[in-house]
C-alpha cells in the first residue's frame, strides 16, 4: 500500500532565475533533487522519474484521498490548510502535486520510493519542508493544467520565457499562508553555536 | 454563457490589423487587443490618493512648488522654480511636457525620451540606426524635435510599441537612455539584489555587453519596461541623455557617478548653480526605479506591473490591467493576491509609511531653508570664498539626498528604511553646512563632524 | 521508528511532579518538560552574530561603552557610563545584575523584577499580596532584596513558572510592572494596531480594567511574556518600577509620558543630569517591545515568540524551542516558516537593515559629541543658563531618541523605518541643538527651526 511522490528532472524555470530562488542556495536542493532523480531509473532518461514509497498506516496506491498525504504527521499542516484553503473542493494534493500525464508510471518505479520513507523515518532532511525545483515544475504544470483558458492570455507575450510562475502571486492556493515546521536542532545547534 | 467566452478566448489571437515597429498608434494595436487598449484610455482619467496622483484642477495637475515653498527655494535658478507639478496618467505626458513653463529656459530634444513614442523617429535620425539617431537628439531643441515628431505622425505618449514586440507581443526595451544605463550597471559592480540576469551575466565570459532584451528575466522585463524613464536622468544641451548607473544603483553610487563626470568642455558635471548661494548642485528626478531597487519587494521579484498593472479577469482571460495607476485604487488586485490582510489595513500600512516619510521630508525642507538663509547672510557679511565653500558642498549633498525622495513618487513606499536613511543624511549635511559658516576664528565655535 | 515517535507524542502530558506557583526551580518542572528544559538549559551557550548576542570573553560579555566611546560620553553623570555589555543569553541575568559595576551606585530591589523569578518574593513582602510587595521592592536596597531572594531559594533566572500557569502550563503574565503598564496602555488612547484585544476592551464596558491573562489573546501573551522585561522602564530608589505607556508605546509617546510625570517629592521627571553639560536627561533602555509594536510583524500579528523560540518538530510532537536567542542562528525555524526565501537571503536582509540602521546610529552618536562639546565650551566661554537652557533641552530630546535606538537590541530590525525616523530626528535636533548656542546677539547668525 502506497502513496505517490515524485522528482522530476531539474530543468530551468523562471523559478530558479528570479532572485530569491537561486538554485542551490537554501531550502531548494538542488543537488539532491538531482541524486534522487538519477535513483529514478530509465523514469530519469525520459526527464521525469516518478517512484513510490511505503508507509507503515498504509494507503491506496492511486488513493487521491488527502489523509493519505496527511498520514505523516510531517504533511499535517498542509493538509489542516489545505482543508481550509480554496481548493479544497476541486482539488487534492495529488491534484497538483503529481503530474497528471505519469501516474500510470509510478507501478514500474514503485520500489525506488523506498527512499522518499526512509527520508521520512530516519528523519534525514531539510526542514522547513519546501517545494523543490522540480516540484514546483509539476505544480506550475498543474496550474496550467486546470487553468488554461484563463491564463493563456497572460502567457502568450513571454514566449522566451514560458508561461508566468503561478506561484509567483498564488503560492498560497493550496494550503493558505504558509505555516511550514521548523526541525529539531542540528548537531551543531547541540554543542552551541555561533554565526561569527 | 460557455460559447460566447469560447469566443473571447480566440478572439486575443486573431489579429485583425498587423501591426508593425512604426506603428506607435495604440488605436491600431487596440484592434487586436481591445481590453489592453480600453484600460491603456483610461489613463486619461484623473486619480487622487493621499500623496499620488495629482490634486488641482482636472485641466491642470498642482504646483507642488507652491504647496512645498521649499521645494521652489532649493531649485532657485533652475528650470524646475518656473513650474513644477503633481505627476498624472500616461495619456498626458506630452501635452504636459509641451505646456509647462519649464521650456521657457532652452530644453533639448532628448526630453521626448520619455514622453512620446520615439523610436521611429530615432530611426529616420540616425538613417535607420536607432542609437544614432539618439545621440543627435540631444542637438535639437525640444521645439524642433517635437515639432518633427507631430510632421512625422508619431505624436503619442508611450504606446504599444514602446515595451511590446510587434510580431510576439513579447515585452521588451526599447529606449536607448536604458540599455546604455542598464549596460553600465552590469559592467559595474554595484550590488544588483533584485536582478539576478544581471548577476548571471557577471559571472559569465563577458565577450557581449549585457542585453536586457536578451538576458533580462520575463520578470525582469516587467520593471525594466517602466525603468525606461521613471529614472533619475541628465537631459539638457551639453550631453546625450544619461542614466547615471555606472557606479550602481543606490543615491550615494548615483551621487559618486555625477561628481566623477565630466562635461564634454571638461567642466565637472553639475545640473545648475544655485541662484541665492552659487553652490554647484545635483537635481534628481523621479528615481521610482532606483529606489524600488533597494526595497524588500525588488529582492523578491514583486516587479512594477505586479502592482501597477496587476492582472484582471476578464470573461474567461486574464489581462494585465493597462491602466497604469496608483495600486491603491486597486488594492484588492494589487496587493490581496500576496499580502492577506483587508483593504483597510494594507492601505493603512502604506500611509503610515508614506506620513512618517513626509514628516522627514518637511524636516528636511526647513533644514535645508535654514542652510540657504545662512548662506545667503554669510555672503552679505562679506565672508570670503574658501569661508563659504565647505557650505556649499554641504548644501550639494543635502540636496541631492533630499531631492531623491522628494522627487521619488511613492512617498517612500518603495523602499521605506532606504528612504528614510536618506532624509536623515541630507538633514544632517544641511545642518552641518549651517555649522561650517561659524568656522571663522571665534572661540565659540564647535566642530562639526565630517 | 514510528513507534518510538507515537510515544513522544503521549509523552508531553504525563505530569512526573507536581509544579506549583512556587516552584521557582526550573529543575523540577523539568522532569514534566524534559525538552523544554534542555533547550531553556542552552540560554548558557554563548551566541554571536553580526550585532546580536555578545562578543568578548565566555566569561564576561564586550563592553558597549567601550565599543563606541560616544555612548559612555552620553551617559556621563549616570551608572550607564561605569559599566555598560553586551546582553546574553537568560542563563546569565542573574549573575550578569549581580556582577555589574553599576551596583557602585545605589539601586533598588525592584532590579529584580527583570532578572529574577521574584514572584514568591513579592507575596512574601506584600504578606500573599504580590501586587504591595511589589510596591514595597523600590524602597529596598538591591542588595539587600537579592540578600532575600538567595535566602528564600528562588535565586534562579527567568524560570516556567514567570510564563506558565503551574496548573495548566497555559501562558501567562506574572510581572506587576506589564500588568499596570498595559493597563495604563489600554486605558490611553495610543495607537495599537498589534493588539486587537486591546482594541476590543477600549470598545466595551471598560468597568473592569484590562487584564492581559483574561483579556489578551494566545497570540499577544505570545508577545507579553517577553513585554514582561524586554520594555523601557524607570527603575530606580525615587518612586516604584514604571513602565511609561501612559500615552502609547511610541517612542515621542513616552518621551511626553516622562515629560509630564514629576517625582513624588514635585521634581520634574528625568533619569540624570547630564555631568558636562548640567542637562537633565532621559536613559533608554532596551525598548524591544515598544519598538516591534511598531513595526509591520507586529500589525501581522507575528509574535516574539514565532521568531526567538519558533515551534520545531521533535519526533511526532511540535515544540517552542526554548532556547531563547537570537533567530539568525535559526533562520530555518523562526524565518522560513513564513518567508519562502533561502537562508543566505533572509540573512542578508537582516543584515542590510541593520547596517543602514547602525550607520546611522554612529552618524547620531558624532551629532550628540558635537553638541556636549559646544555646550561644554559655551559654559566655558561663560554663557549665561538662559542661552544655555534650549541646548540641553535639545540635547534631551537628541538622547532619548538616539538611546532608544541604541538600547533596543535588533538594531533596528524590529521596525526599519520607525528606527531610522526616530535617528533622523536625533541627529536633527543634536545639530540644532549646536545652532541654538550661536543666538547670541550676532550679525551672522541664522535662525534654527523649531
Ligand atoms: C511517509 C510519509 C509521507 C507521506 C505519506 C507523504 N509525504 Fe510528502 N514528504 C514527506 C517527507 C519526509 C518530506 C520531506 C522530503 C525531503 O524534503 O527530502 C516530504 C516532502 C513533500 C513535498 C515537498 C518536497 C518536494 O520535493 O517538493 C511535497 C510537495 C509533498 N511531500 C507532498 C506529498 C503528497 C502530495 C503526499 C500524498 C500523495 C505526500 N507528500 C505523502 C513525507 C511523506
Ligand atoms: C484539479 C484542478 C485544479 C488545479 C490543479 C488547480 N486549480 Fe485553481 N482552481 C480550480 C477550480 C475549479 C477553481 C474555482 C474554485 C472556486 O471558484 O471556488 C480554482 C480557483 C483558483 C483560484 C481563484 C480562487 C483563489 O484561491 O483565489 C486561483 C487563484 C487558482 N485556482 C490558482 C491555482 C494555482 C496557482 C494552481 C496551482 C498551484 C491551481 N489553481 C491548481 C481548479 C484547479
Ligand atoms: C503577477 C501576479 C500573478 C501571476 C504571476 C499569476 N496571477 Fe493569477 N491572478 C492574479 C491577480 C491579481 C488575480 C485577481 C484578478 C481579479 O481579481 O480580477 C488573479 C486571478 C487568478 C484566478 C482567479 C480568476 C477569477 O477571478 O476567477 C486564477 C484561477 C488564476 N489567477 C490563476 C493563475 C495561474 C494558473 C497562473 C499561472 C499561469 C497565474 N494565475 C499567475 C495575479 C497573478
Ligand atoms: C491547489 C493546489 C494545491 C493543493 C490542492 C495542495 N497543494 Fe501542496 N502546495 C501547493 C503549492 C502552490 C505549494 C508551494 C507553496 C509555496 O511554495 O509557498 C505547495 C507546497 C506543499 C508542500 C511543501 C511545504 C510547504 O508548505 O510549502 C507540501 C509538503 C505540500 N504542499 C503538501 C500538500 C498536501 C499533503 C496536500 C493535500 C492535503 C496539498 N499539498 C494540497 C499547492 C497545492
Ligand atoms: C509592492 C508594490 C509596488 C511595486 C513593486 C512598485 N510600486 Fe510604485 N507605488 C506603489 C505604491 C503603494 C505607491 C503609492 C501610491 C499612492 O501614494 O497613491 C506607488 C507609487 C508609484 C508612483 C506614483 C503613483 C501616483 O499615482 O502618483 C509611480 C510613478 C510608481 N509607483 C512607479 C513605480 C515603478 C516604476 C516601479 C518599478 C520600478 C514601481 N512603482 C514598483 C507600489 C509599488
Ligand atoms: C528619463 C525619462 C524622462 C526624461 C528624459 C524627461 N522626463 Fe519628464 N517625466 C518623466 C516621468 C517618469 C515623469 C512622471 C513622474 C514625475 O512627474 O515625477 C515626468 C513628468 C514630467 C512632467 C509632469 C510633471 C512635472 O514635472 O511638472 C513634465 C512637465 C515633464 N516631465 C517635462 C519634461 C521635460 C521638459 C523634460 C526635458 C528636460 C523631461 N520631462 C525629460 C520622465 C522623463
Ligand atoms: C516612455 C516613458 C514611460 C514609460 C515607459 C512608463 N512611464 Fe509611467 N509615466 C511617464 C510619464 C512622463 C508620466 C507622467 C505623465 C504626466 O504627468 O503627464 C508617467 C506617470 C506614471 C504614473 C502616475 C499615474 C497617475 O495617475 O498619477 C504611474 C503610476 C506610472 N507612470 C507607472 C509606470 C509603470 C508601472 C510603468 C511600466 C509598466 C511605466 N509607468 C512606464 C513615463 C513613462
Ligand atoms: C509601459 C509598458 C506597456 C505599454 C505601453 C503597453 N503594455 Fe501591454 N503589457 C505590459 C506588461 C508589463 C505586460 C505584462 C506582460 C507579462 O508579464 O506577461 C503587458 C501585457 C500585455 C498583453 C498580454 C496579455 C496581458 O494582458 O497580460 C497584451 C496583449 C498587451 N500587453 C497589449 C498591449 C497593448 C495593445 C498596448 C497599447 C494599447 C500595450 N500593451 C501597452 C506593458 C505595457
Ligand atoms: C507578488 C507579490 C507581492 C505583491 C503584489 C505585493 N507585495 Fe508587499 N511584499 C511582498 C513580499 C515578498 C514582501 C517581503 C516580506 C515577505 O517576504 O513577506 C513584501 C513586503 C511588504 C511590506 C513590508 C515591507 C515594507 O516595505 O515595509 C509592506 C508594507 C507591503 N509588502 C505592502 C504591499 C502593498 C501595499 C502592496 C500593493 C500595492 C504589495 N505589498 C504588493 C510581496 C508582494
Ligand atoms: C520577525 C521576527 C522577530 C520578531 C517578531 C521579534 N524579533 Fe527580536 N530579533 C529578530 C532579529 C532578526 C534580531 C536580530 C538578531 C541578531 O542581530 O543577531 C532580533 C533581536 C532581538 C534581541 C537581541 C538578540 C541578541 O541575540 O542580541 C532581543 C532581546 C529581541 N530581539 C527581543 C524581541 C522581543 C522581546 C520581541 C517581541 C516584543 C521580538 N524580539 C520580536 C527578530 C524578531
Ligand atoms: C523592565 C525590566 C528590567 C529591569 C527593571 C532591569 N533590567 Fe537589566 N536587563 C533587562 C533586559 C531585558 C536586559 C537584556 C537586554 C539588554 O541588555 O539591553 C537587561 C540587561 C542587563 C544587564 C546586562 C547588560 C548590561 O546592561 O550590561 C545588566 C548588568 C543589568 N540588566 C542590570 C540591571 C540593573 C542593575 C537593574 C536595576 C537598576 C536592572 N537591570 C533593571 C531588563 C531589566
Ligand atoms: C524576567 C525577565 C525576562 C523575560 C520574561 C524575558 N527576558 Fe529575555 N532577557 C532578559 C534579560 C535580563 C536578558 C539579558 C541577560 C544577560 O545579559 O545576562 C535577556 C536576554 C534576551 C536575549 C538575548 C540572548 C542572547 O543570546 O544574547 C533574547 C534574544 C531575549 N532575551 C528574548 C526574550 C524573549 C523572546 C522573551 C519572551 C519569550 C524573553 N526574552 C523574556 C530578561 C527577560
Ligand atoms: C520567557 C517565557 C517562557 C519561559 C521562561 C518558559 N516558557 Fe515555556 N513557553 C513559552 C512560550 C511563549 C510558549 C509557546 C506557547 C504557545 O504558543 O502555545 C511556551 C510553550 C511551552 C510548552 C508547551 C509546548 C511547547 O513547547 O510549545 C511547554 C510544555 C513549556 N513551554 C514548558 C516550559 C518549561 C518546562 C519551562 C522552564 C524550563 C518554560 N516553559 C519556560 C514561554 C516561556
Ligand atoms: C509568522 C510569520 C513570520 C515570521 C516567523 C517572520 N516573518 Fe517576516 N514578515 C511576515 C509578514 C506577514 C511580513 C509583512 C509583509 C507581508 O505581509 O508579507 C513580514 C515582513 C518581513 C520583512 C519586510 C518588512 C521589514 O520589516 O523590512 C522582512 C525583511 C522580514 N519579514 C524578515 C523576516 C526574518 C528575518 C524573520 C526571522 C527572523 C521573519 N521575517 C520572520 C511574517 C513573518
Ligand atoms: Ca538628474
Ligand atoms: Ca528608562
Amino acid at each position: 500500500m502506497d502513496c505517490c511522490y515524485t522528482i522530476a528532472f531539474m530543468r530551468q524555470s523562471n523559478f530558479e532565475k528570479s532572485p530569491s530562488l537561486r538554485p542551490g542556495t537554501g531550502p531548494y536542493r538542488t543537488r539532491r533533487a538531482l541524486v534522487i532523480a538519477l535513483c529514478c531509473g530509465i523514469g530519469a532518461g525520459l526527464g521525469i522519474g516518478g517512484y513510490t514509497f511505503r508507509y507503515a498506516n498504509g494507503l491506496s496506491y492511486f488513493s487521491t484521498d488527502p489523509a493519505a498525504c496527511a498520514n505523516c504527521h510531517i504533511m499535517r499542516s498542509e493538509f489542516d490548510a489545505w482543508q481550509k484553503s480554496s481548493h479544497h473542493a476541486v482539488a487534492t494534493c495529488i491534484d497538483c502535486h503529481l503530474p497528471h500525464s505519469l501516474v500510470p508510471k509510478y507501478m514500474a518505479k514503485a520500489e525506488n520510493g523506498y527512499r522518499h520513507s526512509k527520508a521520512f523515518t530516519e528523519g534525514n532532511f531539510e526542514e522547513p519542508i519546501f517545494v523543490r525545483p522540480a516540484g514546483r515544475t509539476i505544480l506550475q504544470d498543474n496550474c496550467v493544467y486546470c487553468h488554461q483558458a484563463l491564463t493563456e492570455s497572460i502567457a502568450m507575450n513571454s514566449p522566451h520565457t514560458g508561461e508566468q510562475p503561478c506561484l509567483h502571486c498564488h503560492s498560497t492556493v493550496g494550503h493558505g499562508d504558509a505555516a511550514r515546521l521548523g526541525g529539531p536542532l542540528r548537531k551543531d545547534e547541540i554543542v552551541g553555536v555561533s554565526s561569527r | 454563457n460557455i460559447f460566447q467566452k469560447k469566443v473571447e478566448q480566440r478572439a486575443l489571437y486573431v489579429r485583425l490589423v498587423d501591426v508593425t515597429d512604426n506603428d506607435t498608434d495604440p488605436a491600431k494595436w487596440g484592434r487586436n487587443w481591445p481590453s489592453q487598449y480600453d484600460a491603456y484610455l483610461r489613463t486619461a482619467f484623473p486619480t487622487h490618493t493621499r500623496y499620488g496622483g495629482h490634486s488641482g484642477s482636472e485641466a491642470l495637475p498642482e504646483e507642488k512648488i507652491e504647496r512645498d515653498p521649499w521645494l521652489k527655494r532649493m531649485f532657485l535658478g533652475y528650470a524646475f522654480s518656473l513650474d513644477y507639478r503633481d505627476r498624472r496618467g500616461h495619456a498626458y505626458m506630452m501635452v504636459d511636457q509641451e505646456h509647462t513653463e519649464r521650456l521657457k529656459k532652452p530644453q533639448s530634444g532628448s526630453c521626448l525620451h520619455c514622453h512620446a513614442s520615439i523610436m521611429p523617429l530615432y530611426r529616420e535620425l540616425g538613417n535607420g540606426d536607432a542609437m544614432r539617431g539618439f545621440e543627435e537628439s540631444f542637438k535639437f531643441s525640444y521645439q524642433d524635435l517635437d515639432k518633427k515628431l507631430h510632421d512625422t505622425g508619431h505624436a503619442h505618449p508611450v504606446s504599444c510599441v514602446d515595451c511590446h514586440d510587434a510580431q510576439t507581443m513579447a515585452l521588451r526595451v526599447t529606449r536607448p537612455g536604458f540599455i546604455r544605463g542598464v549596460r553600465a550597471l552590469a559592467e559595474s559592480d554595484g550590488e544588483v539584489p533584485a536582478f539576478s540576469s544581471i548577476a548571471l551575466w557577471r559571472s559569465g565570459k563577458r565577450d557581449q555587453p549585457y542585453d536586457p532584451n536578451k538576458d533580462a528575466t520575463h520578470n525582469e522585463l516587467r520593471s525594466f519596461v517602466c525603468g525606461q524613464c521613471h529614472v533619475e536622468y541628465y537631459c539638457s544641451t551639453k550631453m546625450p541623455l544619461t542614466f547615471p548607473w555606472g557606479k550602481g544603483l543606490k543615491a550615494d553610487e548615483i551621487e559618486s557617478y555625477w561628481n566623477e563626470t565630466k562635461f564634454p568642455n571638461g567642466e565637472p558635471f553639475s545640473d545648475y548653480t544655485h541662484a541665492e548661494t552659487g553652490a554647484h548642485v545635483l537635481k534628481a528626478q523621479h528615481p521610482e526605479f532606483e529606489l524600488w531597487s533597494q526595497g524588500v519587494h525588488a529582492r523578491s521579484g514583486v516587479s512594477c506591473a505586479d502592482c501597477h498593472m496587476p492582472y484582471m479577469r476578464e470573461g474567461a482571460s486574464k489581462v494585465s490591467d493597462h491602466w497604469v495607476r496608483s495600486p491603491l485604487l486597486n488594492i484588492n488586485r494589487a496587493c490581496q493576491t500576496c499580502h492577506h490582510f483587508s483593504e483597510d489595513e494594507l492601505k493603512s500600512r502604506v500611509e503610515l509609511i508614506q506620513d512618517r516619510n513626509h514628516a522627514l521630508l518637511e524636516r528636511g525642507g526647513s533644514a535645508i531653508v535654514d542652510l540657504i538663509d545662512a548662506l545667503k547672510q554669510a555672503q552679505s557679511t562679506g565672508a570670503t570664498e574658501e569661508q563659504l565653500s565647505p557650505a556649499r558642498d554641504l548644501q550639494r549633498k543635502a540636496q541631492w539626498r533630499l531631492d531623491f525622495i522628494a522627487a521619488e513618487n511613492s512617498m517612500g513606499f518603495h523602499a521605506p528604511q532606504e528612504a528614510a536613511r536618506l532624509l536623515a543624511e541630507a538633514i544632517d549635511y544641511a545642518r552641518q553646512g549651517q555649522l561650517s559658516l561659524f568656522h571663522q576664528p571665534d572661540p565659540q565655535q564647535p566642530s562639526a563632524s565630517p
